[in-house]
């Protein structure tokens, strides 16, 4: 079993990056890897709780990531300044996340065998 | 003469010192899609912002009174009440 | 009544300004204003692509394209911008094949040109 | 004849933003509008001296640039600051140009018809 | 020797990720480590279009991925990235279509993963 | 157990202060592609910056025999000195 960290940096619906990143979380996961998932500048949104986006026409991948804890997702870490800079709280949070501050995202990243930024 | 600055993503996306400086008082700043989850983060461009309605709402945001949400035919009407605009 | 020129920059998997470009074209139209083109740029040129394969709850781009069409928009495929990113322009369905110099003549002519990207 | 004026921003191998950008700057040139060509940020390397991409493999759009003049397009502007921020002086650019501070860049883009970001 | 993965994830209008990713490949191979796969996701996936169409002093992207499938170098395309994408898999040429699974377990296996974009 | 950091654009392109404190002090930067126009602005991440040389030539970048100037074969040995890479 390895550590790999995706790494997601882009806004909610930026092209479908977000989308690609719960992709491969949800692959590593269940191919049995220890996955985690690191949120920081404007990704952190896509946490945000209280979004519907179907009446757009667009995919509601929300829901996903409320059952990522379902497919043994668990290590899902978020940037604390990101947080800040979009004036989020912890509670204002989809799912029940591990918010790092930069030295304890630069040793996440530190013990990590495979990083893949989407 | 004004022109119709158009954003679409978060305020981090572009160069905002740069923006800053080029748009003008009398110009109209409209926030669309993941630029509506920050509006405030855009005051810095203008005193004035405007949105798209739907948009802001998808992303979960409230709509004060006081504030300016756009539909689309108000977002038509835009385009051809300012001289120009310009998609960032 | 206004004469418009849209054009799309963003590849098919930027749902978002998709559905906002179409959002917005059907509200001109409303308006009563012409919009005399739609041109695909830049990675904007994959939306002719005649092989989107996308799930039932996922936004339905080629029907989104369908419903411009059948307001009789002309839907313009930059073709240098399309050959030189590897879309297949012999099979073009409701787009139609047009040079940079086609586009730029309708834009000129245009009251407004907007973007979406 | 309209005043239409075509917006860089892109780095110069950031996909075919310049060229994109160079390709749409001749054609309006061509059907004889009053195009103009305005470089800010990043794209302003574009206009450096001195590079030679064919070694890489890479098309040299370079020879494209300098040979603007000859196809009628005079109005290339260069936003001031952006030089300074590259460190770049006016003898370092491939072309004559205009130099713009931001005031003067703003005048630009109200005097125009058309503005199209590339 | 080590064993990579690589994985390009910008379209093939970016050609200066394309050059690079190829020329790091052959230097993997040159040192005599292994490539196990290159992937191609995201808008990487039009890199395995059979329609580039490329003037002569544009970058040879075909023919580099070719040197690349000539050293026996398994270049994987992401199946679900490219039919949301539009890309055509049923002419996919010297690339391989894969599933996310198949790719994450190579570069569970593999020493190193290198991004270019 | 150091990270390598690649970057291919100019500084702009990224969020400045989150990577100055992201990266850490034992940690590589190396800059390939249009990253290499402003090597200078790149210092904020670290004291000892590495570039692709044929990149930097490409651009009509003059190199110093202080630089450290990589070719391809340095850029793999790097890739294996290092614990991961995260291509920003």
């Amino acid at each position: 079993m390895i550590n790999v960290l995706v790494l997601s940096q882009h806004s909610p619906f930026d092209d479908m990056h977000i989308r690609d990143a719960l992709d491969m979380t949800l692959i590593f996961a269940a191919i049995e890897q220890n996955i985690s998932w690191l949120f920081t500048g404007p990704a952190v949104l896509a946490l945000k709780k209280g979004q519907h986006t179907d009446p757009l026409g667009l995919k509601n991948y929300f829901k996903s990531i409320k059952t990522l804890e379902i497919y043994d997702v668990e290590n899902i870490y978020v940037c604390e300044k990101s947080l800040v800079d979009f004036n989020l709280a912890k509670s204002d949070l989809l799912i029940n996340v591990n918010v790092l501050d930069f030295a304890a995202q630069s040793k996440l990243i530190a013990t990590q065998h495979q990083v893949v930024n989407l | 003469m004004s022109t119709l600055h158009i954003f679409s993503k978060p305020i981090s996306y572009y160069a905002t010192e740069r923006l800053a400086n080029l748009i003008q008082e009398h110009d109209s700043v409209l926030l669309v899609g993941d630029a509506c989850y920050s509006t405030y983060l855009y005051r810095q461009f203008s005193s004035d912002l405007l949105f798209l309605a739907e948009d802001a709402l998808a992303r979960g945001l409230t709509i004060n009174e006081s504030d300016n949400a756009l539909n689309y035919a108000d977002f038509v009407a835009l385009t051809l009440s300012t001289s120009q605009s310009i998609t960032w | 009544m206004a004469r418009f020129v849209l054009s799309i920059h963003c590849a098919p998997s930027d749902h978002d300004t998709t559905q906002r470009l179409v959002k917005f074209a059907h509200a001109c139209l409303a308006q009563g204003h012409t919009i005399d083109a739609i041109f695909l740029y830049q990675q904007g040129v994959f939306h002719a692509s005649q092989h989107l394969n996308l799930a039932s709850d996922e936004l339905a781009i080629s029907a989104l394209w369908q419903t411009l069409y059948e307001k009789k928009i002309n839907l313009m495929l930059c073709v240098t911008a399309a050959e030189k990113r590897g879309l297949d322009i012999t099979k073009k369905g409701i787009f139609s094949i047009a040079g940079l110099a086609e586009f730029a003549m309708l834009a000129s002519d245009a009251d407004k040109w907007v973007q979406f990207k």
